[in-house]
Order: C-alpha cells, then structure tokens, then sequence
C-alpha cells in the first residue's frame, strides 16, 4: 500500500518536474513546480516529519512560488519566442543523464551503515517532530538561525534596492 | 516504509530534471525555477538521511536552505526586474556585459 | 706641555666654528681675520713650547703619545683619536704653523673686500685643523681623517670662487685625483692591517705599534704592495706623476691658498706619510725605486712643462710640482732627512714665492682695474719691470728664487745638494743611482732657469703694462708685506740648521742640527737599509766637493740661459717657438696630459656610465621585468575571450565540470 | 615598562584612529597630529635605546600567544637586541622628520597621506622587533601597502607604473620567503619546535642543501629590498617617483629591511649556505658599487642619482655584513644607519629644491650657491657625508665593512669595491657642482629663497647625527657589539679562512680583541654534504 503510494507520488513528482522545464509558458512551469513541491511535502510526511512537510507548503508553495507568479505576471512575461536549439536540449539531456547515472551509482555503491541515532519514529511520533526541531534549532544551531535572519534581513535590503526603478 | 534508496533515487531524478533545465532553458525566470527544484531535490535528500540516521541535524538544514532560498529568491527575482526594467527581456542571453 | 698637544688642533678648529657660524654677522673683516689669525698663531705658540720641551729631552725620550678619546673600537680593530709627538711630527707642526700664521696675516690684506672673507677664513682654520691632525695622528686613521680633511679644505678653497665653472672644475679635479691616492692609502692600510693581524695577530695601525713590530716584515713581498698602495696614495696628494694634473689648476684658487696648500704643507703631505713610515718603506727596495724613479721622472717633467708657462702661478705650480719630485727622489733613495729637509725649506721659499706672486697679481690687478684694462692679471707677457714698483716684494722674490734655485748660501741649496748628493752617492740602486743624480741635476737646471725666468719676465726689463694701469702699480701693504719679509729671510737661513757635513766642518765643527734631530725617527729605517744596500758605497770627500760644485755650476747655466733669452736677447724665444713649433706647443700644452686623461680614462667612464643605464638598466633588466609583465598580459589577453558573459555558458561548463570530477571520483 | 615595544610599535596606529576623527579639510591640524603622534613615538622609543643592557640578549621581550590554527603557531614574539635597537631608534627618528618635510609638499588627500605615514611607521617597526617569523611577514607586508599608496597616489607624473612595479617587485621576493618560510616551520616542528620562534629556530640544523634552498628563497626576497644589482631596476622609478617623504623612508629605512632581514634571518638561520654563497653576494655587492656609481655619474635627475647611489651604498653594507667578521657586521649595520641619516638627509635636500622649482633635472639649476648659502652649506655637508669623508658618518661605516671585508676571504672583492671610494666622489661632487656652482644664469632660479626655518629644523638634527656618528660613533658601536659578537659566532661553523695557521703573539700586551682562536678557524671546510 505504502510501497504504492510512494510510486504514484514519484510518478507526479517526476512528470511534474518533466513538465517544469518542457511547457513553453512560464506560468505553467510555475504551475507545475508548485505541484512537485506538494509531492515533496507529501515526501516528508512519510519520512515522519511533518513540520518540514508544513515549512515546505508554506515557504515554497506559499511563498516562493506566490512571488514567482507575481513576478511573472508583473513582466508579463510571454511564451519563449526563441527558437529550440535542439542539439543544445540533447546535449543537456546528455549532462543530466550523466548526473544521474553518476548519482545513482554512488548511491548504490555506498553502503550506508546506518547507526540509528536516537530519533527513531516512535520517539518523534512520541514527542513530536515540531518540539525536535525547535530544541534542535533554538539549542545546537541558535548562532546559525541567528545568522540566517541577518541573512535574510540583508537580502530584504538588497532587494528592495534592486527593484526600485533607478539603479 | 520505504528504505532509503527509493527517495534517494527520487531526488536524483529530481536533481537532474533541475540540471537540465538550468542548461536548456533561456528564460531567466524557469531557470531560475529549476535551480530550486534542485535545491529541493537536495532538501529531500536531507531529509531522508535524517530520517534514516536518526539525526535531526539534516532537516535542520533544510530549513537553512530554505532561508537561503527565499533570500535567494528575493534578491533573484529583484535582479530580474532590475534588468527587465533595463533591457525588456529576461533572456539570459541578453545579460551579456559581463564579457571580456 | 706635552699633554696639551690637542690644544694644537683646537685653536684653528674654534676660528673655524666661529668664523663660520657667526663669520657672517661679524662683518669686521679686521675682527675675523684676526680671529683667524690669532687661533693658528694660538697652536703657533703650543708648538713652540713642545718644541722647546722637547729639545731638553735626550734624543731617545723624544717619542709620546697622547689618547684623547676613543674612537672606533670594534672586535680587534682598535683606532683612537690620539696624537704621536716625535721629532719628525714637531717639525711638521712648527713649519704647519708658522707658516699657516703667516699666510693667514698676508690673507687679511689680500682678500681684503672679497665677498666671502668670513668662509675664506673658516675654510682656512679648517684646513690647517686637518694638516695638524695629519702630521700629529699617531695612527693611519687619525692620518687619514686629516689626510682628507686636508683634501676638502682643497676643494672648498680651490672652489672659493664657485661662480667660475673653471674653479668649480679644478675643486672637483683635485678632490677625484685625491681620492684616487686614498684608495691606494687605504688599501695600503688595510694591507698591513691584515698581514700583521693574520700572520702575527697584532692587529694595529698604529704607527708606533707598526714601528715596534716591523721587525717581523719581510723584505719585499707583501710589504711592496703595501708600499705601493701607500705611495699612490702620497702620488694623489703630492701630485707625482701620474696624478700631478690637479695641481697647476688648483691654482684657480686664491693666492694665500696656493701658497698654504699647494706649496707648503697639503702637498708635503705625500712626503711625510712617507717618512713617517719609512721603516715599512724602507723594507720594500722595490718600492723605494719606484718612488725614485716617479720623483725623478716628475722632478723633469714638471721642470719642462714651467719653462713654456706665462702664467705666473702655474709656473709656480709647476715648480711646486718639480721640486715635490725632489722630495721624492730624497726619500726614495733613503735620504729620508734631505727630504723632510727639503719639505721644510721649500715650505719657505715657495711659499715667499706665492706670496709674492700674490702681491704682484694683487697690485696688478688693482692697477689694471683702475684702467679698465681686461688684461690678464696673473700673466706674465703683461708685467715687466716691475721692480721699481715694488721693491720689497721683489727683494724677497728674488731671494727666494736663489734659493730654489740652488745658490750656496740659501736654504736651497744646502736641502737640494743633500738630495743630489744622496741619489748619487746611496747605495740602493746601484747603476740607477747615476742615472738618478743626472735626471736631477738637469731638473736643476731647468729649475733655475724657469724661475728666473719668471724674475725677470715679471721684475726687469721694460713695463709692458698699459702706461695708464702703470701708474696704479705700488707696493703692498705691510700685512702683505711682513710675511713676505719673514719667509724670505727664513729662505736664507733656514739652511743653516742642516749644514751639511762637509760644509759644516769646515765652518768649524757646526754640527747639521737637522739630522740630528731627525735620527731617531729614521734610525729604524736606516738600520733595515743596511741589510740589503749594496755595500762600498764610501765615496771620497773631494768627489763630493766636486759634485756640490758642479750642481752650483748647474743653477748658473740655468740662470745664464734664462738671463740670455729673457733680458739680452728678448727675440731670441720667439724664434726658438717658431723653429721648434711642435715642441714648444707639447710643453706649452702640458704634454696634453689632460686631454690624455680625458680621453683615456674620463670619457670611457662617462660611455660607460650612459651605457650601462640606457643601455643595460632599461633595456636589459628592466626589458627583462617589463617583458614578464607584458607576456602575462599577452596570455590573459588570450584568455579572457573565454569570458563570454553569456550564464548559459557558465552554466554549462560548470555543469560539466561537475559530471566529469564527480564521475571520475564515482568510477575510479 | 613591560610592554614599551608594543607601545611604540602601535602608537602610530593609535595616531590614526585619531586622525580618522579629524575632519579631512582642517589640514594644519592633521599635519600637527600626525607630526605629535610620530614625536611621540619617538620620545617613548628613547626609554628603548636608554633602558637597553649591553648585552647579546633580546631585550624586552614581549611573548604571547596569538594564532594557533591547525600545525601553525604563531605567537605575538617581540624584542630588540644591539642589531635591532638602533635601527628602531632610526625609525622613530626619521619619522616626525619625513612628517615634518611634507607640511607643504603635499596638499591633496593630506589625511589619507599622514595616515599611510603612519601606518608604514607602525610596519616598519613591527618589522624590525618581531622575533616571530610569521609576525615578521606579516609587518614585511604591511610595510608595502601604504608605501604603495605613497607612491601610486601622490607620485610624479609615471606613478602608477612605478609603484606596481615597486609592489610587483617585492612580492615576488616576499611570496618565496613565504613558502620557505612555511617549509622551515615544518621542519622545526619535526624537530620539536612548536611555532615560528626566531630564537628557536636558530638552533635548529638543517642539512646544506635544504639550508641553500631556504637562503636561495629569503636572500632573493631580500635582495629586491636590499635591493641588490640586479635586482635594483624598481629603486630609481619608485625613489623618483615618490613624494619626498616617501623617497625619505624608503631610503632610510625601507632599504633597511633587505639588508637587516639577512642579517636577522638569512644569515643566522642558514649560516652553511650562506658561507657558500658570500662569494656569489659579494661579487653582486661589488658589482652594485660601480655599476651604480657609474650609472649614477650619468643621470639627470638629482633624485635618481641618489636613488643609485643608494644602491652602490648598500652593496657597501651588503659586502661588509657577508664579510662575517666583527668589523665588517658592525660596518655594515653603521653604514645602514649612516645611509639612513645621509641619504634621508640628501632626498629631503632635493625635495627642497623640488618644491621650489618642481623640476629635477640637473641641467635646470645652477649657481645656487650665491641665492641659497644656508642651503648650499647644508647640501655640501651631506655631500660630503654621502662621499663618506673621514669626520662625518660615512666613512666610519665605510672604513669598518672595507677593513673587515679585507680581513675576510673576500679581500679582492674588497678591492674592487673600494674603487667606490673614488667614483661616489666623482659623481656626488659633479651634481654638487652642476648645481651649486658656477654663474646663476636661469632667471628662474635667481629668486629662489633659502631654507626656511622649518627646512633648517628639519636638516639640524641629521647634521648633528652625521658629525656625531663620524666623530664619536663608540656608543653606537658598543650597543651593537655583543649582539654581533653573538651573531658572528652564530654564522662561524664553516671555516672562514684557510689561512692564518697558528698565530703567535709577538705583542703579548694589549691585544684582547683577538676573538677567533685559529685552531677553530681551521673546521674542515665544506663537508656538510
């Protein structure tokens, strides 16, 4: 059943993603990438961490992809005009092929050894994954977060700097 | 359950559909929507290891990359109205100044 | 009074610092030449006293040392700022002194009203500071520091009319040629230094310490090079051949300058580094031949070249340089007493004879100004009979001239026999000494017969002045005057203190002082001589006497020409120019020695100079430098092209570059 | 006072911050500023030269740690000894005096200018008190920035290319002692020792090729600084290039740094390799002299003429100090001290000149004598001290490193280099000539002032130094003496002479100085490989 499930999310994640860098309107593509986000947040839920699954819903789909479509609509931006370069996809298939091929023989080349660390899904079921997360985030890593919201406050300035009309 | 292999497999394929459309599509906007699709595909493997080791330290970072992203976002998308505003396009092939 | 020996350099080192710091606001010419005079008269009285002190010692107590303080110690070298009392360096300060006291007087009245009067001074006390602490330094540094002392106070005096180019050339020519002899000093120096040091481990350059421990040098070898080094030394500062052409343009520099520096003392100074180290010299025959030989060779040479001059001073410059040649000859052939001997009494009538030339020039000057004349004041085609005009200046001329020309009874003569007599009769050279004793006697004679000469193109004969100019001509003043007096009469007598033997017994058993005084400051010296002199050299009194008589016999020749060209036949010159148009106009050029220098060393120089910077500086090295730059620019002119500015690119070639380390890290 | 190095050293800093506080246009009172700052260093630096114990010891010593990261310990490890001391003292003298000489020279950016004076102040000294290899680098470093700067912003008319030559130059150099240096450390740390520590690492042995290797590194970086012939084509570019200050520092102290960092490090740290190649460093010295003498005779331009007589007086140095004898080391840290005073003093002349006529070529002055007297004595005293007449300070220096560098092996060299003697007259007295001497005939020259009071206060304090060091130089070299002593003991495992078999002392008295017994002169000679 769950072995089932799985498969089918991975089929829409795939074709959507498929669909990502084939469909012509970029709207579309947004569409669709907003789709393989979902797949992905489904993703988390089954590897028992639902409040990343939420993060993902709610940053990705919610926002990233909002301002993206906003963005999009703002340059109204039209179909790719440009003509296809043919040899230039078959070549890019190429490279992604070989990312792949090189990927999937790492992965199943490795053997990983798997030693179980203490948060088995019982224990994250038991206390919960949204508690974890913030003792982890608020304890181990509190100098990064707080990095991270310098980050993000730079990024704020820089974009709005960017976007106004006279650089 | 599905072990680990599976959504390693997953975000492979994931990362590569990201690659090539980095390296096929000229709209900076798609592009710039494949490398998150990437950067997705890499979260998912976080995630999954986390899960398989135990650890929580990868979803951690996931939620780093996330930041990252929106940053990321953020300044992208400005650069691009920056140089639409500029030039009427967002063809990649049109930021093309920075050359010798 | 020994221990007060520092005073002697002190006196003309404060005229010196306050001439020169204040010199400018006194304005009283009487109040700074004074001061001027007074500080060299001041080491006058100093060197009188240590003089009498030591006389009243026995001969062998007559050496002391004096450490005013120290001054570079380092590892074994060990060099103090000291001072060596001996025989030798009290006769040097006594003629340093009086003379320069002298000068100094004469140079109140003659550079009267000159712009400039306080640096005259000031460079003056300097220069006699530097020559104390050359003749007083008991080591070679001290030496040295007065040994270049000397040679600024040269240069600065020499240019004192700095706005002639010629000046400023003749200052920087004297200052180069010197410094070419000290590079000799100090290799010298450093010779010994280290023979002594590494051989014997007595590491000095203290004369006396040299002294005690010459023993141990070895005849010839090491010690010629040494010596050598040394005598180019004494060759640069006393202006022996090759490095003599400074000299007659030194003479650019005010009269009392050429007489206190290029008559009397700076130019001796080459003689009494010799002397003051003759126990090293005398170790090296090879050596002393040289110095023979460049004494003689320049004794002729110059005596040519003062023949064909008509400028007065350079005939005097050349004479200078002649009788140098003497002094030379003296200590190259052991005869180290005659030469001191020589120093000494030239010091007195040359120094007459510049400062009576001065007078001349002076008045001539003074006269040819009131008649707005342009005529050379110096030359002598322009003067004549001049006699009547001036007759102390020409009294005490005439007196120094007999002397210099080697009339018995002046001091001359007594000093140039010596030496004649010596380089025939010493045993060092074997055949050579004849040849010697020739090459002198005919300098002699040209000697005498250049100098009277000038006598009598200047004093007699008729005034070929400018009848309007002639009028203006007058005596001197006594400030002038005075000093001419003293120095002549001390060209008289001064001989008289070293009498020789012969002379002196049949005067009835006068002793010759001199030698006396001398001996136990070359006693060292002629002890080493016998060990190598060629022995039987014992030579009969009449060959003597006859030799004395012949080299009297010598001067008169000379003087008789001089007295058949210059006053009874005056056409008689011009002819000799005219039949012997290329020989006279070789002499009259100086043998072009300078244009030889020029062309043989200086010019090269220079070509070499702009070659290695145009040529090997910016073409070479910095060709090199340049041509690394610019062929790093080159390749990155070539691979920036891969700079497309195109993301895709960029893109893609990272892309790749990932799929293919990743890959080869996965199937490696 | 524990830490009066460390004071010194960043006081200068100290003025910068001050001076950032001070708004850019009130001109006087940056200049008044950083003129206090650099006399205050001064007066606290004197308590250095007055507290110093004649001793071979470094002296106060500060010694901290200050990074460890991963195998690198570097520590905050400073102090002077005899070799040191004076060259800081120079520093902090030379400073308010380069300060002082630029009141009216520059105009523009006067803040940035007194802050790079400042900052090369604190490089500088920093330079010559590390007793920490990577401290050293990293003040050798600092030293170049604010030079370049100097150079590239307020320099003639070609700076730029002047100064990327200067900076190009002396990375090259810098960038090699820096992986010898990196080397060297590993190999200290094979043998034990923990960090970058000068004093340890002297003790380390190292076997002769590793030894020619690291010399072959750090006496090349040293050698561009030095700089020695033919390595010295960025000194006449960057000397006449730059502000006077600039050339003022450059020559007095900068220079230093080469000829000192042999002395420090090349020599003591790799005393085989650097017997092996004094033959190779004196015949380069020995060429520097006349070649640049000769090339100095033909300039015109008075500054580059004394930018190449600096070359052909630090081959002097250069010679003496590879004479690896008492009295060669001691002359050559003399004549580095006596350069400093008199070729300071002559850049600064030329920038009086410069200042009134902004021309340099020799051809353009003349006479300058009858308007200028005050400024025609004080050039002829430099002159005369650059010339190295016996009373001033350069012939001290001169005579020591000639006489020592005799009583070396390298006495041949020796000779040919006292020819120098000869040619420094020729050409300093010519330009003194060409420009003091002879008719004041260029109308523009014929209203030319005299110095200035602030020009004599400025030139009064080297003078005093150039008669003092030529007179009674025997405090300076008695600082300096144990410190030598040690370093020539230091740099004495191969033998030096051949000669010299078994000497007897025919003077029993009075000869203490013998310092090298001959028996142990006579190590078997070069069988370290």
């Amino acid at each position: 059943m769950e072995t089932l499930f799985f498969a089918i999310i991975t089929l829409v994640a795939v074709v959507s993603a498929i669909l990502v860098i084939t469909c012509k309107n970029p709207i579309n593509s947004a569409l669709s990438l907003i789709l393989t986000f979902f797949c992905l947040a489904t993703y988390y839920v089954m590897l028992d961490a639902p409040f990343m699954a939420a993060v993902q819903v709610m940053v990705y789909a919610g926002a990233i992809m909002v301002l993206i479509v906003f963005v999009i609509m703002l340059l109204n931006v039209r179909v790719d005009a440009h003509k296809k370069q043919t040899h230039k996809v078959a070549l890019g298939c190429i490279i992604g092929l070989f990312t792949l091929i090189n990927t999937a023989f790492l992965i199943f080349k490795s053997r990983a050894a798997m030693p179980m660390g203490p948060y088995n899904g019982s224990i994250i079921k038991q206390i919960g994954h949204t508690e974890l997360i913030g003792k982890e985030m608020f304890t181990t890593f509190l100098l990064p977060f707080e990095i991270t919201s310098i980050l993000l406050l730079v990024a704020i300035i820089g974009a709005v700097i960017l976007a106004k009309k006279k650089i | 359950m599905e072990n680990l292999n599976s959504y390693l497999i997953v975000s492979a394929i994931l990362f590569s559909i990201g690659t090539i459309g980095v390296l096929t599509r000229k709209n900076a906007i798609v592009m710039f929507m494949c490398i998150e699709l990437m950067l997705n595909a890499v979260n998912l493997t976080f995630v999954a290891f986390s899960r398989y080791l135990g650890n929580l330290d990868g979803q951690v970072f996931v939620f780093f990359v996330m930041t990252v992203a929106a940053a990321e976002a953020a300044v992208g998308l400005a650069l691009m109205i920056a140089f639409y505003n500029n030039r009427e396009s967002i063809d990649v092939d049109d930021v093309n100044l920075m050359k010798w | 009074m020994f221990d007060n020996v520092w005073l002697i350099p002190l006196f003309p080192l404060i005229g010196f610092l306050i001439n020169g710091f204040f010199g400018k606001k006194i304005k009283n010419e009487a109040v700074i030449g004074g001061i001027g005079t007074l500080m060299i008269f001041l080491s006058f009285i100093v060197s009188c006293g240590i003089l009498m002190q030591m006389i009243g010692l026995p001969a062998e107590q007559r050496v002391f040392e004096k450490v005013v303080f120290p001054w570079i110690h380092s590892g074994n070298l060990k060099v103090d700022m000291a001072f060596l009392l001996d025989p030798l360096s009290c006769v040097m300060i006594m003629v340093v002194t009086g003379v320069g006291t002298l000068i100094h007087l004469y140079s109140i009245g003659y550079m009267h009203g000159e712009e400039g009067f306080y640096r005259f001074f000031a460079y003056l006390n300097l220069f006699c500071m530097s020559m104390l602490l050359l003749v007083l330094g008991n080591n070679m540094l001290v030496m040295f520091i007065g040994w270049e002392g000397v040679g600024l106070c040269s240069y600065l005096l020499i240019g004192y009319y700095f706005h002639k180019k010629s000046a400023g050339d003749a200052a920087k020519k004297a200052f180069v040629m010197n410094r070419v002899g000290d590079f000799g000093f100090l290799i010298g120096m450093f010779t010994l230094f280290w023979w002594f040091g590494s051989n014997h481990n007595i590491w000095t350059i203290n004369f006396t310490e040299i002294k005690a421990a010459s023993h141990l040098l070895p005849y010839g070898g090491v010690v010629t090079v040494a010596t050598l080094c040394f005598f180019l030394g004494a060759t640069g500062k006393s202006a022996q051949l090759p490095l003599y052409t400074w000299l007659p343009d030194a003479m650019e520099g005010p009269t009392p300058v050429s007489a206190l520096i290029h008559a009397a003392t700076m130019v001796t100074a080459g003689v009494y580094m010799i002397g003051r180290m003759s126990f090293v010299f005398i170790k090296s025959p090879e050596t002393m031949m040289v110095v023979a030989v460049i004494g003689a060779a320049t004794a002729i040479f110059a005596a040519t070249i003062g023949t064909a001059q008509n400028d007065i001073k350079r005939v005097l410059a050349y004479s200078t340089v002649s009788q140098l040649g003497f002094m030379f000859l003296a200590m190259g052939v052991g005869a180290f007493t005659a030469g001191i001997f020589h120093l000494m009494t030239h010091a007195f009538f040359k120094a007459c004879l510049f400062l009576g030339s001065g007078s001349v020039i002076h008045s001539m000057h003074h006269a040819l100004h009131h008649a707005h004349s342009h005529d050379d004041a110096q030359d002598m085609r322009n003067m004549g009979g001049l006699k009547s005009a001036m007759p102390i200046t020409f009294i005490t001329f005439l007196v120094s001239t007999i002397a210099i020309a080697g009339i018995p009874g002046f001091s001359g003569f007594f000093s140039k026999d010596e030496i004649l007599w010596q380089a025939f009769s010493n045993p060092f050279h074997g055949q050579l000494n004849m040849v010697l004793w020739g090459v002198g006697a005919i300098a002699a004679c040209f000697t005498a017969f250049y100098m009277f000469r000038l006598v009598f193109m200047t004093f007699f004969g008729e005034c070929r002045i400018t009848p309007k100019a002639k009028g203006h001509l007058h005596e001197s003043p006594l400030v002038i005057t005075i000093p001419l007096m003293v120095l002549g009469l001390l060209a008289v007598v001064g001989g008289y203190i070293g009498l020789p033997k012969l002379i002196g017994d049949m005067l009835g058993g006068i002793p010759n002082y001199f030698e006396h005084w001398l001996e136990p400051v070359f006693a060292q010296a002629h002890e080493y001589s016998t060990q190598y002199a060629h022995a039987g050299g014992h030579h009969s009194h009449s060959l003597e006497w006859g030799l004395m008589g012949l080299s009297v016999v010598i001067a008169l020749i000379g003087i008789t020409i001089a007295f058949t060209l210059y006053i009874k036949n005056t056409e008689l010159p011009g002819k000799f120019t005219a039949t012997f148009p290329a020989l006279h106009r070789a002499v009259y050029n100086k043998w072009y020695m300078d244009e030889l220098y020029d062309f043989a060393i200086v010019n090269p120089c220079k070509a070499l100079g702009r070659f290695l910077w145009k040529g090997f500086d910016v073409v070479v090295i910095d060709g090199i430098v340049n041509g690394v730059a610019n062929v790093v620019l080159g390749f990155s002119g070539i691979f920036r092209f891969i700079q497309s500015g195109l993301i895709g690119n960029y893109a893609w070639s990272m892309a790749f570059g990932v799929v293919v380390i990743l890959g080869y890290y996965v199937f490696k | 006072m524990s830490n009066l190095l460390s004071l010194t050293t960043f006081l200068p800093v100290l003025g910068v911050l001050l001076l950032l506080f001070v708004p850019k246009d009130s001109k006087s009172v940056l200049r008044g500023v950083a003129l206090a700052v650099t006399a205050v260093t001064f007066v606290v630096s004197l308590p250095i030269l007055t507290g110093f114990q004649t001793n071979a010891e470094f002296q106060f010593v500060e010694n901290m740690p200050w990074i460890a990261a991963g195998p690198f310990v570097m520590r905050y490890n400073i102090g002077v000894d005899g070799i040191s001391l004076w060259l800081v003292i120079l520093t902090t003298f030379i400073m308010p005096i380069a300060v002082l000489s630029t009141f009216t020279a520059v105009e523009e950016k006067v803040k940035e200018y007194m802050i790079c004076l400042l900052l090369l102040e604190t490089g500088m000294l920093g330079a010559f008190i590390s007793l920490d290899l990577f401290l050293f680098y990293i003040f050798w470093e600092v030293m170049l920035i604010p030079m370049y700067f100097m150079i590239g912003i307020w320099g003639g008319k070609n700076r730029i290319y002047a100064a990327v030559k200067f900076f190009v130059y002396t990375m090259v150099g810098s960038l090699l002692m820096l992986v010898a240096l990196i080397f060297l450390y590993f190999k200290g740390l094979e043998a034990g020792i923990p960090d970058f520590g000068l004093l340890q690492l002297f003790n380390l042995k190292l076997d002769l090729s590793t030894q020619i290797w690291l010399f072959m590194a750090f006496a090349f970086a040293f050698a561009i600084k030095v700089p020695m012939f033919p390595l010295h084509t960025w000194l006449p570019d960057a000397h006449t290039e730059a502000p006077t200050a600039g050339s003022v520092i450059l020559a007095a102290i900068l220079l230093k740094m080469g000829t000192y960092g042999y002395v420090r490090f090349a020599m003591p740290l790799f005393p085989e390799a650097a017997h092996k190649f004094a033959p190779v460093i004196a015949t380069l010295a020995v060429i520097g002299i006349v070649y640049a003498s000769l090339v100095a005779m033909m300039q015109e331009d008075v500054k580059k003429l004394v930018a190449y007589s600096s070359v052909a007086h630090l081959g002097f140095v250069m010679l003496g100090v590879f004479a690896f004898n008492q009295q060669g080391i001691t002359g050559g840290m003399l004549q580095m001290l006596n350069h400093g005073v008199s070729t300071g003093a002559l850049f600064l002349i030329v920038g009086f000149i410069y200042e009134r006529r902004h021309t340099r070529l020799i051809t353009d002055f003349g006479g300058l004598s009858k308007q200028m007297p005050v400024f025609a004595t004080i050039f002829m005293i430099v002159t005369f001290s650059s010339i190295g007449l016996p009373g001033t300070n350069g012939f001290v220096g001169e005579f020591l490193v000639l006489i020592g560098a005799f009583e070396s092996e390298l006495r041949w060299w020796t000779i040919v280099a006292t020819s120098g003697v000869i040619l420094s007259a020729v050409y300093m007295l010519w330009v003194f000539q060409r420009v003091m001497f002879g008719e004041l005939d260029n109308p523009k020259n014929q209203k030319l002032l005299d110095l200035n009071a602030r020009e004599v206060g400025i030139m009064v304090p080297l003078i005093a130094l150039i008669f003092f060091m030529g007179l009674y130089p025997k405090p300076f070299i008695d600082k300096m003496d144990p410190a030598i002593k040690k370093l020539v003991s230091q740099v004495r495992p191969v033998s030096m002479t051949a000669q010299a078999p078994a000497a007897i002392p025919v003077m029993p008295a009075g000869h203490p100085g013998m310092e090298i017994p001959a028996a142990e002169q006579n190590l078997p000679a070069g069988n370290a490989h």
